[in-house]
């Protein structure tokens, strides 16, 4: 049977499936067909469209949920089923869907997050002329995001990467007619694509050193012989991880998650807080097992030899962290300050990974996806509030006439900070402080202190200039809450914010890497501190820090002091360092300039000076020749004779 | 010693080329009129060569039909038409250099070719008469005879289509 | 010395060669014409020399025939050229240059 | 049921058509759709009854033609050309009801079309390499009477003539590598199946294999529009009426690769080996070059037409590479890009017609104006630039993976790269076309309505189906990919000249 | 000996005499039936000769007059040429001065060609070649009233016989050396003869001759004038019947006579070859007449006719038949078009073709039918033989690089012939206004002979076996004596 009609025949069949592969796979083609009849028509009915929507990535979540429960009950091992997409010679494709802890635990973020975001979006785009297709799109997104997930394998984890950039490139531009909007979309998909061209020339590599593309088949092959791709090994490694360095936007191709703040709020939410960027992190972890095998160099590089391709995750992941926080410092848009907070929580996650701590990464992964949700939410229903104002310094006083988004948004801040002991950020960015000592790199430990530091300086700083002091403009002071569909939302993902942080995640996520991981006896709530308190204080010390210098400079203030002590710096921040500028300068016009330079050889030298040419001259040769038949018989007659003697010269030599 | 016949060879062509030289390159004259008169002596002294082969026959017929004949056609246009000298339009030496130099070459050619041509038969015993002539002619040669035959039809149907007066 | 077959072929040769060039460097059909005669003319001395020489008289027969076609090409072709020149009033072959290149 | 029906139903529907009086535009009309539907239908029972999984010929049919000279009339369908029947049966009923515009001598039109049709599937189909050339040839008279009375742009008299003497000149030295190979080979004929059987037991020998092969790669290659010999392909499409241009840049373009791969993978293996590295660099020539120029057009045709050169790159590449899985890909890439060139070239038709200008600059908000054609035409430059879910990206990347064991890291990379190229114009051209503020000067052209729509949503289903579903091709293709390119090429050269990710690749002890 | 043999030869000349005649008795109104009578004794002499009753094989008048596969295959495509031309001459048989006698010199050219395809020795053929010559002097300059067929006629006069001129001592030199004229009894000698300079001469200046009715380069001045000044019949004929009589002719003096010396000269005809197509397509591309075109084009065919003699093979030969047979064909139909056309408009100007697509689809489709077949294009006659002529040149290709050269050559003759074609298409199609779009009349004995032209035309492309068969089959009689060798044979040594 071939798999086209098996996918039709298992998405036909009852959903309560005793095989967890086979709920998988219903999970995976729900959002699917929401999107795909959307696409076929539904759309010109906006209460259909949200519905179906809505509808199929609810019942994903409860399956997911359903998924989810057994291995929180002590786990069961999946059976991947696999359709054949591809065989030819050596080359085997299936796609297949890995059901383990990993993949579930994110199936929960993904269709948990997604639902929200939709219902939340039900309200915040009332009335816009794109809402079917709004829904269709967010759809579609959640079906690759959910590929991505359940991927057993690289190539169709790369096919699900493309088509979550694609989905996430149609979500962006959703207001496509907006010059800004269609750019930033434009710039996404492509800075993504930059990063997808290293990853599958990392997935070829692990192919034809392994001969296979399976995750387990990999690692397997890899057990057996951990030498397996040679010289390339850490190449390999950093190929692939080019991939994440796209979908999470970590330096230096962390330019487009800025701009991609011109989609849709919700879009923010879902794509840029708790998806699409954390799927480069979970690709990171999924296929961990290529970055553990022992660092190797080719000849030329041999002067690297010493550094895996980790020990540059990590350093990467480092420096994103804190240069986004940095750049998050300056900036006045609400939107942008979370997208940076984003970048930064992301080279955080990808230290992790690099540290070898991918369960810590996979911990404030979860986390993260809450309460960064939570904060994208209440940051659009602040701008639905103030009709479309995105600038803080317009916003002001809004705590009391925005109560529950305040409330709400207070408590995913205290997340995003790491408040110790209440919310769930504590832990798992603490998780990864702990890796990053563990791993045996203090200098990385130093820098995540820091950037510990600034993410509540700049967090607070957003509260306090946007919710507290007066109003400053008409459109805050004229704010009001926004509809429950909008605040609910907010309320379900308050909670996990807080309370993630008590299901003992940590050891559920290091049981998967580590199949002897036992838990720490005595963790609990406080474990963080027993079992390493050196990360614990510092982070608890940074936070304190930071929070303080935030009240201290912001407090009261109608205009941003630190331009005026920072000068030059703070421009540099709030200009993001000039790195688009940069690109725009250089590889920009490069490429441009060689785009130029081929035109101009396939106008002149090959259409022109080749064709025309050899055509012209052709002409030309026979327009010459021609004249030879003067049309005088004594010309003919001499030609003849001419040509009697040559021909029988020519013959009789 | 030579023999007479010999100095006859030598006379005859001696005079069949000088006459054939100037026929067509006569530097004293360009009047079509000696040109065709040298062409009669041509085949006049040409006749004389056939002699020496014994072709009796055609050296009658050669300045029956030839001399007779066609070139008494030629003088007849010439005269018919009024062709005067050609036009003292200004001679192209450049092109009747090259023409001659190609002419040369062929000449040359042929010449070093022909130099060692070889008879196959050793005694000529054959004779061109008329009776001889006939027989072969009629016999193993009908059929290209026969051709000739409707070439000439062709001609004569020609030469009346040709010259006479238009008519629609 | 006595001609042989190539002396009676190299006049020949020399024949032909002569009215070659004629037709090359004539310019009145009417000469141009009577070098294609030569031209002839020299063939059927070859021929007859060769019909000596071998001991064949083929050759000799070759000569009535040609003699014959010449006669019927001649028969034409002074009717083509009077007619021509009725036309153009011109027997030259630098008038004869309307179809060209 | 069967191949000789399938080939003649074009011709009969043209035929049909001649009979019909001038004036009868509707009938016209109606036959010529008729036809290509049935065409149309029963190359898709001809797929869905192909049995997958066989490396053999199937629905073979013969007859003698011109004993004395060893040809034969000779159909059978293999996994090599199963796919491109269905396709060229698509694209031809597309074309046929994108033609809807064609005002002026329509009876000629669809009659030339037909002819067309015809002789893109007689191409396919025809097992007698002389046949293979003979029905490609067909061809030409109709393109260049098409895109001379009913093409557009300025340009179009010198595109007409471009096109029609650079594939003549093609395929004329394709055709000489083709009898060099009947003389060569010594089997007097130049049917395939009993010219495999015959060089199997009496292999070519290295010189004549070295001598026939450039041939067949300039020639055919020119048709496909093989870098440096591209130059007639993108302002040919963008004079070419729509239908031709679909026609030509899906379907028949893809004759001259799929010569190449019925003769010099199977037949010329050394020499393909050896003339491996200049291929693959001429095919990065079309890649990149190629997708560069496109970056500069700003004519909506010139850049579909440069980046349908990009994409033949592909093809080269994954000959250069052989191989099964080499071959496997470029089966796939002509099919896919068959149906995606035929799409884009129907829907900019569309758009130049309803806008009347064919300048980027020019445009701009037409998803707004233009919803079905622009979401489609999104779809259509999206899948161009090897968006999985679409036909296109399952056929490069299977390239990529078959280039990958014999040629250079560099030259995947390079190839690679080219995607990104074609991504960067891609969204441009949606960029500047669909998306942006609606250009208030243009024409308010119409959207497609609703039986307009059943063309490019033909093409567009049979896009996403073997972009979903690959296997329903791939395992057709396989098995015959196997049998052509079955004989190993003499093995790589000693690993002193190799790059090190090479050596690093054969000498995996996991290779399976 | 059986005179039946010669029963065609005799029969076609009874008809021309009996044409003459008749126009004695027919009023001058009625003159058109006289081509009615030519055109169906020649249709009933064809049926007869491509029939089952044509004659058995055999020789005439000591071998001198050979009947055989080639000739039977030569025979049919002369009378097919005769009977297409009358058919076209039928139309316009009242602005015709002389209509009877042109009908019947037609026939006593095809006479003429009717032995040259029968002579096995070199002066039937002679005399052949003049029957057919002088009665072309007489065909080229038959529209008196128009100055170009009479300064056509006056070159093709004297450009013809000067190489009468040099064809005539070429036979004489080849007489005197081998003392026979016989082509049998000369290939039995022709090793010994290879050595004899004098032999070689007379062959070449025989050659020169035949290069002259075929009009290959450097004999091939007097094509375009002629053909363009000629009334579009004549030129018809002239590019069917006499060309194809010189290849027949060349093709037996080559193959059936010196077939070991053709073989050493084979780098020579293939160098002839490549420069006459080269010369016949590049001096073709600026043409505005459309009658010169054909001219130019027909010296072009002339070259890849020579290439498939260079071939020096049976499937050389082969092929140049089965080319000789889709061309006359492919010819025909396109004269008949052009004849039409320039009655029509007193021009062959291509302007005056311009949007004969719309002025008569018939004519428009018979035309571009032909030029696309000219240019060898399947599925038209012109393209299978074009394939097998490369074909034969493609199997010295790989071990001789000149074929390889040649080959290549072709391919680029063909191209830059395709533009000049096309260019005439283009004017037939492409214009989208035309100031005349006055429909055409086309009388009925056109369309007859258009019909056939193109139904051949078209059969041949799609079905050309039966061709290809006949040809193999007169190739295959070329040679009764000595085998041709497949690969040039170097049998002559100085």
């Amino acid at each position: 049977m071939d798999a086209h009609a098996a996918q039709h025949a298992l998405a036909a069949t009852p959903a309560f499936s005793s095989r967890p592969e086979d709920l998988a796979w219903f999970i995976l083609l729900l959002p699917l067909i929401a999107s795909a009849s959307i696409a076929a028509g539904v759309r010109r009915s906006t209460f259909l469209s949200a519905t179906l929507s809505i509808g199929a990535v609810v019942a994903a979540f409860v399956l997911s949920i359903a998924l989810f429960l057994p291995f929180g009950l002590g786990g069961y091992v999946a059976v991947p089923s696999t359709f054949s997409w591809i065989h030819a010679g050596d080359l085997n494709v299936d796609l297949g869907v890995a059901v383990d802890r990993l993949s579930v635990l994110m199936l929960l973020i993904v269709t948990g997050v997604s639902s929200l975001v939709q219902i939340y979006s039900t309200a915040y785009l009332k009335g816009d002329s794109g809402y079917g297709r709004y829904f269709g799109s967010i759809s579609l997104f959640t079906f690759a995001m959910l590929g991505i997930v359940l991927a057993d394998n690289l190539v169709m984890m790369f096919v699900f990467w493309e088509l979550v950039g694609v989905s996430s490139y149609l979500l962006i531009g959703f207001w496509f007619e907006k010059p800004s909007a269609a750019d930033a979309a434009k710039k996404a998909f492509l800075t993504n694509r930059l990063g997808d061209f290293g990853f599958l020339l990392g997935i070829l590599m692990v192919w034809s050193a392994t001969g296979s593309v399976q995750f387990a088949g990999i690692a397997n092959a890899l057990a057996l012989h951990p030498a397996a791709l040679g010289s390339l090994a850490s190449i390999a490694g950093l190929l692939i991880f080019c991939g994440a360095m796209g979908k999470s936007a970590q330096f230096p191709l962390h330019v487009w998650l800025p701009d991609a703040m011109e989609g849709p709020t919700p879009v923010s939410a879902l794509i840029h807080a708790a998806t699409m960027v954390a799927a480069g992190v979970y690709m990171l972890c999924r296929a961990y097992v290529i970055f553990q095998i022992p660092g190797a160099w080719p000849a030329p590089l041999g002067f690297l030899s010493g550094i895996s391709a980790l020990d540059i995750i990590a350093a990467i992941g480092g420096f994103t962290a804190l240069l986004a926080a940095l750049m998050a410092v300056q900036q006045d848009d609400i939107k942008r300050i979370l997208a940076y907070s984003t970048l930064s929580q992301l080279g955080y996650m990808v230290m992790a990974v690099g540290c070898g701590g991918p369960a810590a990464a996979m911990y404030h992964l979860t986390t993260h996806a809450g309460f960064k949700a939570l904060l994208f939410l209440g940051a659009g229903a602040v701008i639905h509030a103030c009709h479309h104002e995105q600038n803080i310094w317009r916003m002001g006083g809004l705590w009391r006439r925005l109560p529950v988004t305040f409330r709400t948004f207070a408590i995913g801040t205290a997340a995003l900070a790491g408040l110790p002991i209440l919310t769930s950020g504590f832990y798992s960015k603490d998780a990864i402080l702990v890796s990053a000592l563990d791993g045996g790199h203090p200098v990385l430990f130093g820098l995540g202190v820091l950037v510990a530091a600034f993410t509540p300086f700049y967090m607070l700083r957003l509260v306090i200039v946007a919710f507290f002091g007066p109003a400053r403009s008409d459109a805050a002071s004229h704010a009001h809450e926004a509809p429950a569909a909008m605040t609910w939302p907010l309320i379900a993902l308050a909670v996990p914010s807080v309370a993630v942080a008590w299901l003992g995640l940590g050891d559920f996520l290091s049981a998967h890497f580590d199949p002897h991981f036992h838990a720490h006896e005595g963790g609990g709530i406080f474990g963080p501190f027993n079992h390493a308190p050196l990360a614990a204080m510092f982070g608890t010390g940074a936070l304190l820090f930071g929070a303080t210098a935030a009240f201290g400079v912001y407090w009261g203030v109608a205009k941003d002091p630190l331009p005026a002590q920072l000068g030059c710096l703070s421009r540099a921040m709030r200009d993001r360092f000039y790195f688009d500028e940069l690109y725009e300068a250089v590889f920009v016009p490069l490429h441009d300039m060689i785009g130029r330079l081929c035109g101009a050889i396939d106008r002149w030298v090959f259409s022109g000076l080749i064709i025309r040419g050899v055509h012209g001259s052709v002409e030309l040769f026979g327009r010459g020749l021609r004249l030879v038949q003067t049309g005088n018989l004594q010309t003919y007659t001499f030609l003849f004779a001419a040509g009697v003697a040559v021909v029988v010269l020519l013959a009789t030599i | 010693m030579p023999e007479f016949t010999d100095l006859l060879f030598y006379a005859f062509a001696g005079l069949t080329l000088l006459c054939g030289f100037l026929c067509v390159a006569n530097p004293l004259s360009r009047n079509p009129v000696t040109s065709a008169m040298f062409l009669v002596l041509t085949i006049i002294s040409m006749a004389g060569l056939f002699v020496l082969l014994h072709a009796f026959f055609l050296a009658a017929v050669q300045v029956l039909v030839y001399a007779g004949a066609v070139m008494v056609l030629f003088l007849f246009v010439i005269m018919l038409l009024n062709i005067k000298e050609e036009e003292r339009r200004k001679m192209n030496i450049a092109a009747v250099g090259v023409g001659a130099v190609a002419v040369a070459t062929l000449a040359g050619i042929l010449v070093r070719a022909l130099w060692h041509a070889t008879p196959l038969a050793t005694t000529a015993t054959v004779e061109g008469s008329t009776r001889t002539l006939g027989r072969i002619l009629f016999t193993r040669y009908l059929l290209p005879f026969e051709v000739l035959s409707v070439l000439l039809l062709v001609a004569m149907v020609g030469v009346i289509l040709l010259s006479r007066k238009e008519l629609k | 010395m006595t001609p042989g077959l190539h002396h009676y072929l190299i006049v020949s040769a020399l024949l032909f060669s002569l009215g070659v060039f004629g037709v090359v460097s004539r310019r009145s059909l009417l000469v141009i014409y009577m070098s294609l005669e030569l031209m002839l003319n020299a063939a059927n001395l070859a021929l007859v020399a060769f019909s000596q020489f071998n001991n064949n008289l083929d050759g000799q027969v070759m000569v009535f025939f040609i003699i014959t076609v010449a006669a019927a090409e001649v028969a034409v072709g002074l009717a083509l050229i009077v007619a021509l020149y009725r036309k153009r009033r011109s027997a030259h072959v630098e008038d004869l240059t309307s179809l060209k290149y | 049921m069967s191949l000789s029906t399938l080939l003649l139903t074009p011709f009969v529907g043209a035929l049909l058509l001649l009979l019909v009086p001038g004036n009868y535009r509707v009938i016209h009309r109606f036959i010529a759709l008729v036809t290509t539907a049935v065409t149309a239908l029963e190359a898709l029972r001809l797929f869905a009854a192909f049995q997958p999984g066989i490396a053999g010929i199937q629905f073979e049919q013969s007859s003698a033609w011109v004993p004395a000279a060893g040809f034969s009339f000779h159909l059978g369908v293999d996994g090599l050309n199963i796919g491109l029947v269905l396709m060229a049966s698509l694209v031809a009923f597309a074309a046929t009801c994108v033609s809807w515009d064609i005002e002026r001598q329509p009876k000629l039109f669809y009659f030339l079309l037909l002819l067309m049709t015809g002789g893109a599937i007689g191409a396919f189909v025809s097992l007698d390499l002389f046949f293979l050339y003979f029905f490609n040839e067909l061809a030409l008279v109709p393109t260049f009477l098409m895109m001379g009375i009913w093409g557009r742009g300025e340009n179009r008299n010198y595109a007409t003539f471009q096109i029609t003497l650079y594939l003549t000149l093609g395929a004329l030295i394709g055709l000489s590598g083709l009898a060099l190979l009947y003389s060569q080979s010594g089997a007097n004929t130049l049917d395939w199946v009993v010219l495999k059987a015959w060089l199997a037991e009496n292999p070519l020998s290295a010189h004549s294999q070295r001598l026939i092969l450039p041939l067949l790669l300039i020639g055919f290659g020119t048709l496909v529009g093989l870098f440096p010999f591209h130059s007639w392909a993108a302002p040919g499409y963008a004079a070419a009426p729509t239908a031709t241009a679909m026609m030509h840049a899906g379907v028949l373009k893809k004759v001259g690769l799929y010569i190449l791969l019925r003769v010099a993978v199977p037949f010329l293996p050394e020499a393909l080996h050896h003339w491996m590295y200049p291929l693959a660099i001429l095919a990065l020539g079309n890649i990149l070059f190629c997708g560069w120029v496109a970056l500069r057009q700003r004519d909506v045709l010139l850049l579909l037409g440069n980046s349908s050169l990009a994409h033949m790159g592909f093809c080269f590449l994954g000959l250069a590479a052989s191989g099964v899985i080499g071959v496997t890909g470029v089966v796939l890439i002509m099919v896919a890009h068959g149906l995606l060139a035929a799409l884009s070239f129907g829907l900019a038709g569309h758009l130049v017609r309803a806008t009347g200008t064919a300048d980027i600059d020019r445009m701009g908000g037409l998803l707004k104006t233009m919803p079905f054609v622009g979401t489609a035409l999104i779809m259509a430059l999206l899948a161009g630039c090897g968006l999985p879910g679409f036909a296109n990206f399952p056929g490069e990347l299977t390239v990529m993976f078959g280039a990958w064991k014999t040629l250079p890291v560099f030259v995947i990379a390079a190839a690679w790269g080219g995607l990104l190229i074609g991504g960067v114009y891609m969204l441009r051209a949606i960029r500047d076309l669909l998306h942006g503020p609606v250009r208030a000067e243009l024409p308010q052209g119409d959207d497609a309505g609703c039986w307009r729509r059943v063309p490019f949503l033909t093409l567009l289903a049979a896009l996403i189906f073997f972009g979903v579903n690959p296997a329903s091709l791939v395992d057709r293709i396989t098995p015959a990919a196997a049998a052509v390119a079955g004989v190993p090429p003499v093995s790589a050269p000693t690993a002193g000249s190799e790059p090190a990710g090479h050596v690093a690749v054969t000498s995996s002890p996991n290779h399976r | 000996m059986n005179y039946s043999l010669l029963s065609l030869e005799i029969l076609v000349t009874l008809l021309g005499v009996a044409v003459l005649l008749g126009d004695l008795w027919i009023p001058s109104s009625a003159r058109r039936l006289l081509g009615y009578v030519a055109a169906t004794g020649i249709g009933i002499l064809l049926t007869y000769a491509v029939g089952t009753a044509a004659p058995p094989d055999g020789t005439a008048f000591g071998g001198m007059f050979v009947v055989d596969a080639l000739s039977n295959y030569f025979k049919g495509f002369f009378l097919l040429s005769a009977l297409v031309v009358v058919l076209l001459t039928i139309g316009s048989s009242e602005s015709i001065s002389g209509y009877a006698e042109y009908c019947a010199l037609i026939l006593f050219a095809t006479v003429g060609m009717l032995f040259a395809a029968s002579a096995n020795d070199f002066v039937l053929m002679f005399v052949a070649l003049e029957l057919i010559t002088v009665t072309f002097f007489i065909l080229v300059s038959y529209s008196r009233n128009r100055s170009g067929s009479l300064e056509a006629g006056v070159k093709y006069l004297i450009m013809g016989a000067l190489a009468s001129g040099f064809m005539v001592f070429g036979i004489a030199l080849i007489f005197g050396s081998a003392g026979t004229t016989q082509f049998y009894e000369i290939a039995a000698r022709q090793t010994e003869l290879g050595r004899s300079p004098v032999f070689l001469i007379g062959l070449l200046l025989t050659l020169v001759g035949l290069g002259f009715k075929i009009a290959a380069v450097p004999f091939q001045m007097w094509a375009p004038d002629v053909y363009q000044g000629a009334p579009a019949t004549t030129t018809a004929f002239l590019a069917t019947g006499s060309k194809a009589a010189g290849f027949a002719l060349l093709l037996r003096v080559a193959f059936s006579a010196v077939p070991d010396i053709t073989a050493h000269w084979s780098r020579l005809i293939l160098g002839l070859g490549v420069v006459t197509l080269l010369y016949g397509s590049l001096c073709a591309i600026p043409q505005r007449s459309v009658k010169r075109l054909m001219g130019y084009s027909s010296i072009a065919n002339a070259g890849y006719l020579l290439l498939g003699v260079a071939a020096v093979s049976l499937n050389g030969s082969t092929a140049v038949l089965t080319y000789l047979g889709g061309y006359i064909f492919t010819v025909l139909a396109g004269f008949a078009v052009i004849a039409v056309v320039t009655a029509q408009s007193n021009s062959d100007d291509v302007s005056a073709f311009a949007g004969l697509g719309q002025r008569s689809p018939l004519l428009a489709t018979g035309l571009t039918v032909s030029l696309v077949s000219l240019a060898g294009i399947p599925p038209l006659a012109g393209f299978f033989g074009k394939f097998l002529l490369l074909k034969s040149i493609a199997a010295h290709a790989g071990s001789e690089r000149l074929y390889l050269v040649a080959l290549l050559a072709a391919c680029v003759g063909v191209v830059i012939s395709l533009y000049y074609y096309f260019g005439v298409v283009r004017a037939m199609f492409w214009p989208r206004t035309v100031a005349d779009l006055t429909p055409i009349p086309v009388d009925g004995p056109t369309r007859l002979a258009l019909g056939i032209c193109l139904i051949g035309v078209l059969y041949l492309g799609v079905f050309p076996n039966a061709l290809v068969q006949g040809a193999k089959q007169a190739a295959a009689g070329l040679v009764p004596q000595t085998a041709i060798a497949a690969q040039p044979v170097h049998a002559v040594h100085h």
